[in-house]
């Protein structure tokens, strides 16, 4: 099978993302193996960088409110899967899916798929590569909404020229 | 002349107080002339200019880029999303 | 949160797996991300092991049947989610599905999902560690039928005494 | 004499031609000679005790392993499960 009939899927969207849907897509006839990671909106979350946090550094979140530069980040989107192919040449099937909108706890808002013949060919790192790669350059924001007030969550990436 | 269309996101939207912004800007104006124009004239963004990532036709640029005619400029904070 | 709150969820089942069901099951209010893996049936497979097959060494399956020593395999899942949360504190909600019965190419056949409060947790490489895992101790056995015959895939490992 | 109940599964049912058996054992007897006494009674299965794997009571048990009284006891290839 060529390379060009390899499914890529990116996607950003306010319905909800339906992963059985997506991994049926990424499926092909030689693929056995799929690795997937989603994001959740957290309803307590300790504040950013500090995963040591006392139990006073918690906070409730409302909800989170997404924005995208949509034809951007697509085009970012696509940017992510050709990295990815060109790091493991063994995945077949690429699906990266971000929702936007207003999302409440527990709702998944991001996902990365990455399918292959084998497990042991990538699909994991893939995947990995996948979620660190969208939350550096592809242009999507959160507003996180709580009870003591509302602030943007802003990320540290300063991309590069051309990247 | 060059016409060049603005798209604020995020804070950046916010400050402005608008999601877009056309101006007409001289052929030889870089993204740094382009921020201090900003700065001069929407004091208001200032906070937001000192981490700001620009776009040029959904593509990163450097301070130095110089802007093209009927460029697509996106103007945000590093992205957050996931 | 104590761990005993924390969800864990085995089942050998003939259903179809739902992902976006599992997947609700194990994200907790305090739960930011997922790490899945699920393996499906390989329409065209290259001889077990070699990754670098020939084309003539590929051949059609038609499908699978699994088999399970059904009580066995769910003492044995929990096991695994057990040494994965004895590896990995930060790991929430726990996962592990295997569907049995007759099985055919590009259906979901295992399931192993993991949720964290961060993606920096260990949710890749306990999922990881999960498939990898199941794969050694839980007693499971599939039966490939193709058109040219059918025989049992075996595995390698000999698990030791009490593990 | 102990009463044991044993499982087989994939290629020792299909060699066994049956999912179970109910045996009665001496008290003393070892996997090991539940071993030779099924490859002594049931020939065809030889070919699939070499590699077999054998559990007590749902748990992994070596060759050595005393079997207990009304043990529970799966037969069954290396796992190939997923």
């Amino acid at each position: 099978m060529q390379p060009s009939n390899f499914p890529t899927i990116f996607s950003i969207t306010e319905d909800e993302i339906d992963l059985n849907d997506l991994l049926a897509r990424i499926t092909l006839t030689s693929t056995g193996a799929a690795a997937i990671f989603t994001g959740m909106v957290r309803g307590e979350t300790s504040r950013r960088g500090s995963t040591q946090a006392n139990a006073g550094d918690e906070h409730q979140t409302e909800y989170l409110e997404y924005e995208a530069y949509i034809p951007m980040a697509e085009e970012k989107m696509k940017q992510v899967a050709d990295e990815i192919r060109a790091k493991w040449d063994a995945i077949e099937g690429i699906a990266i899916v971000q929702r936007i909108g207003k999302l409440y706890p527990k709702t998944p808002t991001v996902l990365i798929a990455c399918t292959a013949a084998h497990r042991d060919t990538g699909v994991f790192e893939a995947a990995r590569y996948g979620i660190d790669r969208l939350k550096e350059i592809v242009p999507i924001w959160k507003k996180e909404v709580s009870p003591g007030g509302e602030f943007w969550v802003e990320g540290e990436y300063m991309p590069k020229a051309g990247e | 002349m060059n016409h060049v269309k603005l798209l604020f996101f995020a804070t950046l939207r916010e400050r402005m107080g608008i999601k877009t912004l056309d101006l007409d800007v001289p052929a030889d104006l870089t993204i740094q002339g382009l921020k201090d124009r900003l700065s001069a004239e929407y004091p208001k963004v200032n906070a937001s200019l000192k981490s700001v990532v620009v776009s040029i036709n959904r593509e990163f640029a450097p301070d130095e880029s110089v802007i093209p005619q009927n460029a697509e400029i996106g103007m945000f904070p590093p992205v957050s999303g996931g």
